[in-house]
């Protein structure tokens, strides 16, 4: 449909379409579409913000249906409920384990997805694949790109277009309950003894390759993103080394950490602020020989069926109120300056969520060619099968 | 006797199996025919050829005159009892009864096809069973509901294919008489497959006798049972001894006779059907009841046709009569069937006697040699 | 004829020769860069199977464990039901043995998550003095899952079996003198095993290709062929070598199962038609 | 025995006791039981996304059992008269579609139609007249139904075939016999006859298909059926929400069997006697 709309259309063809949606055979938001004309009152909504109603993204007849994909613990519910009464788009959301899951959807096709929320390292290459579309960012007025630090919104720009805007930026380490882990591991070097040590049967570690290989590299005090095959078979032995001791693999660790079954495990530390501030024996540990920093953003897959749903979801969560909201729910960092200056004294100071800058010396963003790199693929395949 | 029903040269191969060959036969109006043999003679697979279940692959069937070779089972004017009824079991006894009504077209009027059905049920003794499911009925019961259930459509033949051999044989005497009583009233043609010989020959104007495919013989029961044509006949009909031998001497009214044990034997000609000339292989056939048997000598009539001395083998006691294996070192083993009013004057022979054994010349029937190796005792 | 099978031989050659076939293919090729098929000939995948030689193993063990600790579990319960049961209570307790098939399997499992974590079981044995007593994500869970998901599908052909065993054999076996172990023994086990043979098949190949429970109950740690499938297709994005597997896979079941139902047909009780 | 037995029928139900207790959970998270409540009840009709995908599954369940039990007992039919190497290679296709795995079947349907449908949408794009969007082939509804179709469908010949092997041939020749063509013959006597094996197979593929997760997982593009919603939902952190559904649809399963229960007593009876 979009192809289609940014093409002209001809007069005959305009009349052809009236009459389909005069006879009721097409619906007025496809005749909008297919026309253009929806493009156009989208394109005017945005240039004269005063004729519109307050809220921008309720300005047409969206549908009501919309399908996020993101993370588990990754959203604040009040929001989209929010959205939902404004706008009557019901929200579904999909939650996923890692970036490796969503790319493997997307490729097979027909996900059926709107919005979903890849992390930095994989933008190039949904690009690449024609997986995302370019973001027509006059129909996002609440995104402010010079509100953002490029550190952070760098990657969703690539060979000069955006294709995606940013949602929250955040560290890699890991959580430890502190009343089972006593010898306060500081490193993955740590991290990996206290597996086969005091924590033997009760660490989790990630089910996807980036962290979890990354993060026995960083022990073996080699960079975060190697994909150098000796560098990956050492830190391959490592994870072998460690799997009898773990309690399990799996992405989604905060049920096992808030029974009490899991005391260690590889974290975000947005989901270590969400742990800590249930149970303040949940400590969250950047660690010193390295880990990962990221983005994540939000981007509209290629074929997504509710487009213009999927524009107004995006506008609502980059207003500033919304995305402080969102913050505060899932305790992860917004990049936006403006939602910053929304948060709390408490949150902006928080420890976990802004470290200092020392700490983050040693952190790597995830590089692009650890997601297709074939052996780091197939070494965590391995190692989850071992 | 106008022919209802007719194979003319009917053959019928199942791939290298010939299950019917070449027959010829008529079935009167109204009479009550048997087919009876062995299993895997032919008589069933001849039935299914006038019910239509079964194509010949060469000759014609005929009902009434007209080729029916062409004609599906559900078009021709007969009607079949199954051997294990073959009753619906998803419908109740009235809707079984009422079956064939109801697949005619015009369909007659409800209120009808409902009296006929009770009619029906009255004339097997089923009054108010109508709504009785069929899995409730006794084996007698079902039987009697197979049989309304073909009759109630005025067929040209019924056929009944072994409809007894489910039945205990106490039910079975009294559906034996049953059904020849309904066949008289109704005066509908009826053919039973059987291989019950005792049930043909007690039920049926005429019974056809099957054997490998082929109609051994067709006749009366008498005519059968005296008459045999060959040894088959000889032998499914009632019991016989059997010996072989070859025909020496054909006279006026005599023939004489030389068995293979080298005993010679001077026969009637008139009890023969087949013309018979010198040098062929025969078998003479004697029914065990008309062999007489004495201890001494003086009781053998004068003019028997063999007079001999045999050992008891063994002795079966049958109520009204004695049956006796006997052994000649000659004849072998054969039958006697001795009946007990016989015996008032001699106490009954033992085991290991040894007694006077002969037959009359008019009780030994000459047939033609099947040339099959079969045991002279049946 | 041709008209009433036409639509089954269309869907056997789209749904499952063409999958079939794709996948042989596709086990020849190469991963593309990014992941997918990339085209090709070689033998690689197959020449790296050992490296998921664990899931095999855990497959070809926990499948055949599972099959008979469920045979084991429903045995006695078919039993029960088949001959001691009340004629009026038969059907209510039948039912209850299907009626958990209802709810979805996967939240049946979940459930188990909880029994088996940190605060269920373990915390009920800590209160009766036994600690550090760890169940979920261990093969112990698993097992337990298998034989919860699938208790029903072996109790149902057993009983079967046991109801159409004529009770009169039974009796004529005591009648002359083996004890009720003996009569089990001889009679009862003997004469039920078209059930046993076709509830271990059902359960048996259900198992090969399991998938949930393990992912659920064993924490990604106990790993069948059916996960590292699921992870080579929607993590790694590695066709080539999750169709090698899943090609190796059927392989496995024609021959397993095929020897299975000549070992089962061999049995003079006639499993075959019970099997098919 | 009785003993056994009752600890065997806990082992059942327990998990589902759990499931509806915490269904009426006041609480957010399904594991921690604060109280009473039926707002997840509430919450679970209110939400389109629950109900879509339980509309999914029923439609894509009853298509499938419709689909089956059709194909499924026509192909009986036919392979009951049929002999030589078509029936032999029909008999392997049987065979082997019952035993593949739903794992596997579920991947390569997925993978063989991501194959066809990229070969075919850039053809139907240059096809496509100018101006018109062209229709893009992809994965949903019809995939799903083709993939549960191919098992249930087999299940179906094989429970069928059973029937009509069990049958009385002579059943069919007494009707023929009574003057009945074979298509009244058909319906008025097989039909009944194999009835029982039809149902039994209708409700095995519908089952089967409502449930079945693997399959759907992969090959259900943007269709949502019931349990690919669930799995979602456990996954973003299971909530009461879950668990209501799962009640809903036992006491929804278990009231449709007590109806059937009491319209089918009749027939039941008369099937134990046969």
């Amino acid at each position: 449909m979009s192809k289609n709309s940014d093409k002209q259309i001809t007069s005959k063809q305009f009349m052809r379409q009236l009459w389909r949606y005069k006879r009721g055979s097409i619906s007025r938001r496809e005749f909008l579409g297919v026309t253009g004309l929806g493009m156009a009152t989208a394109v005017m909504g945005a240039a004269i913000p005063s004729l519109l109603p307050q809220k921008s993204w309720a300005s047409t007849d969206l549908g009501d249906r919309l399908v996020f994909s993101t993370w588990p613990n990754y959203w604040n519910q009040a929001n989209l409920d929010e959205f939902t009464a404004n706008t009557g788009v019901n929200i579904q959301v999909n939650a996923f384990g890692s970036n490796e899951e969503m790319l493997a959807k997307l490729q097979a096709g027909g996900t059926g997805w709107d919005v979903f929320v890849p992390t930095n390292y994989t933008i190039s290459n949904y690009v690449e694949l024609g997986l995302i579309q370019e973001l027509d960012l006059s129909r996002i007025p609440n995104y402010d790109a010079s509100a953002n630090n490029p550190k952070f919104a760098g990657p969703a720009t690539v060979n000069g277009k955006v294709y995606c805007v940013p949602k929250n930026w955040g560290t890699t380490g890991f959580i430890i309950n502190s009343n089972k882990i006593t010898s306060g591991p500081k490193s993955w070097k740590d991290f990996f003894e206290v597996t086969k040590g005091e924590g033997s049967g009760h660490t989790i570690v990630h089910d996807y390759q980036l962290t979890t290989i990354g993060a026995a590299l960083c022990a073996l005090g080699y960079s975060f993103n190697s994909i150098d095959p000796n560098e990956l078979a050492e830190a391959e032995a490592v994870l072998i080394e460690s799997k009898p001791h773990l309690f399990a693999i799996t992405s989604d660790y905060q049920p096992g950490m808030r029974s009490g079954d899991a005391w260690m495990s590889i974290c975000w530390n947005g989901d270590a602020t969400q742990l800590h501030n249930d149970l303040p024996e949940m400590q969250y540990v950047i660690a010193s020989d390295g880990g990962e920093i990221w983005t994540d953003f939000y981007a509209i897959p290629a074929e997504a069926p509710h487009l213009d749903a999927a524009y107004a979801f995006l506008n609502y969560m980059q207003d500033p109120a919304v995305q402080a909201r969102d913050a505060e729910a899932h305790g992860y960092a917004p990049t936006d300056a403006r939602a910053i200056a929304l948060q709390p004294a408490s949150l902006a100071t928080d420890p976990i969520l802004h470290p200092a800058e020392e700490l983050m010396n040693g952190l790597e963003f995830g590089a692009a060619q650890t997601l297709t790199d074939p052996n780091r693929a197939e070494l965590i395949a391995r190692f989850k099968s071992a | 006797m106008t022919s209802v029903a007719a194979f003319r040269n009917v053959s019928k191969r199942y791939g290298e199996i010939t299950a019917a060959r070449n027959l010829n036969l008529d079935v009167a109006s109204g009479e009550f025919l048997s087919f009876l043999g062995p299993s895997g003679c032919g008589k069933t697979t001849s039935l299914r050829m006038i019910a239509g279940f079964e194509q010949p692959s060469e000759g014609e069937v005929f009902l009434e005159g007209i080729c029916v070779n062409d004609v599906p089972a559900y078009s021709r004017p007969v009607n079949m009892v199954f051997q294990h009824y073959a009753l619906f079991p998803h419908l109740n006894v009235e809707s079984n009864v009422a079956y064939g009504l109801k697949q005619r077209s015009p369909k007659p009027p409800t209120g009808e096809i409902h009296n006929r059905v009770h009619e029906m049920l009255e004339l097997v003794q089923l009054t108010g069973y109508s709504l009785r499911q069929t899995w409730e009925l006794s084996g007698g019961q079902q039987q009697r509901v197979a049989l309304a259930r073909a009759l109630i459509n005025k067929p040209k033949v019924l056929l009944l294919d072994e409809p007894l051999a489910a039945l205990d044989r106490k039910l079975r005497r009294e559906m034996q008489i049953e059904l020849q009583n309904l066949q008289r009233n109704v005066g509908i043609t009826f053919i039973l497959v059987t291989h019950d010989q005792e049930e043909a020959l007690s039920m049926s104007d005429r019974v056809c006798i099957m054997r490998e495919g082929e109609i051994a013989q067709v006749g009366s029961p008498l005519d059968l049972y005296d008459r045999p044509r060959n040894q088959y006949v000889a032998d499914f009909v009632g019991k016989s001894n059997f010996f072989y031998g070859v025909i020496e001497q054909v006279r006026t009214w005599k023939v004489d006779i030389r068995l293979d044990c080298g005993i010679p034997v001077v026969l009637n000609s008139s009890r023969s059907f087949n013309s018979h000339k010198n040098g062929d292989k025969i078998c003479i056939s004697v029914r065990p009841e008309q062999l007489v048997l004495a201890r001494d000598e003086s009781n053998i009539p004068e003019d028997s046709a063999i007079k001999s001395t045999a050992r008891i083998m063994n002795r079966i006691f049958l109520g009204e009569q004695i049956e006796y294996l006997l052994c000649d070192e000659r004849l072998g083993e054969f039958l006697a069937l001795s009946s007990r009013h016989n015996e008032l004057n001699e106490k009954p022979f033992e085991t290991n006697e040894v007694v006077f054994v002969a037959w009359s010349r008019d009780a030994t029937l000459i047939l033609d040699d099947d040339e099959r190796d079969k045991p002279n005792v049946s | 004829m041709a008209a009433l099978l036409a639509p089954t031989t269309l869907w056997f050659l789209v749904m499952l020769i063409m999958p079939l076939i794709v996948i042989l293919i596709f086990s020849f090729g190469e991963r593309a860069a990014v992941g997918g098929y990339g085209g090709g000939f070689t033998f690689e995948q197959y020449a790296n199977l050992p490296a998921r030689l664990k899931a095999f193993q855990n497959t070809l063990t926990y499948a055949p464990l599972g099959t008979l600790l469920s045979l084991l579990v429903a045995y006695p319960l078919a039993y029960f039901l088949a001959l001691k049961v009340d004629r009026r209570f038969k059907l209510v307790l039948l039912v209850l043995v299907i009626v958990p098939f209802w709810t979805s399997l996967l939240i049946r499992t979940y459930a188990w998550i909880y029994i088996l974590g940190g605060r269920g079981i373990p915390t009920i044995l800590e209160w009766i003095g036994i600690e550090g007593v760890r169940l979920i994500n261990t093969p112990t869970a698993v097992l337990i899952g298998i034989v919860y998901g699938y208790l029903p599908l072996m109790v149902f052909p057993v009983y079967v079996s046991l109801e159409k065993l004529d009770k009169s054999l039974l009796e004529a076996s005591n009648d002359l003198g083996g004890n009720s172990f003996k009569t089990f023994l001889q009679i009862t086990l003997p004469l039920s095993m078209p059930g046993i043979a076709t509830g271990c098949m059902l359960v048996f190949i259900l198992l090969m290709g399991e998938f949930l429970i393990p992912a659920f109950l064993g924490g990604g740690k106990v790993f069948f062929i059916g996960n590292a499938m699921v992870d080579l297709f929607l993590q790694s994005r590695n066709w080539p070598f999750g169709s090698a597997v899943a090609a190796t896979l059927v392989v496995i079941m024609l021959i397993t199962v095929s020897i299975y139902m000549r070992l089962a047909m061999r049995n003079k009780t006639g499993a075959d038609q019970s099997l098919m | 025995m009785r003993i056994y037995a009752t600890v065997v029928y806990l082992f059942l139900y327990v998990p589902i006791g759990l499931i509806v207790l915490f269904s009426f959970n006041a609480g957010r998270h399904a594991s921690e039981l604060r109280g009473l409540s039926i707002q997840w009840y509430g919450k679970a009709l209110s939400n389109p996304f629950a109900g879509d995908a339980f509309f999914t599954s029923l439609e894509i369940a009853f298509i499938v059992a419709i689909l089956s039990s059709l194909m499924g007992t026509a192909a009986a039919l036919a392979l009951q008269s049929m002999k030589g190497p078509l029936r032999v290679i029909l008999d392997g296709l049987i065979y082997i579609s019952i035993m593949i795995p739903g794992i596997v079947i579920g991947i390569a349907t997925l993978v063989a139609l991501v194959t066809v449908f990229d070969f075919f949408n850039p053809l139907l794009a240059t096809l496509w007249p100018e101006g018109y969007t062209p229709p893009k082939l992809h994965m949903g509804y019809a995939s799903v139904i083709a993939a549960h179709t191919l098992f249930t469908m087999s299940l179906v010949i094989i429970i069928v075939r059973a029937r009509i092997a069990g049958m009385d041939r002579a059943l069919i020749e007494a009707s023929m016999d009574l003057y009945a063509s074979p298509w009244r013959t058909f319906y008025q006597v097989t039909l009944p006859q194999i009835y029982p094996a039809i149902l039994a197979g209708f409700l095995l593929s519908f089952t089967f298909s409502f449930d079945d997760f693997i399959i759907s997982f992969f090959v259900a593009g943007p269709n949502t059926t019931l349990p690919v919603y669930i799995f979602a939902s456990i996954r973003r952190g299971i909530t009461p929400e879950v668990n209501a559904i799962g009640t809903m649809v036992l006491a929804g399963s278990l009231s449709l069997l007590i109806v059937a229960q009491f319209f089918m007593r009749d027939g039941r009876r008369r099937a134990k006697v046969n």
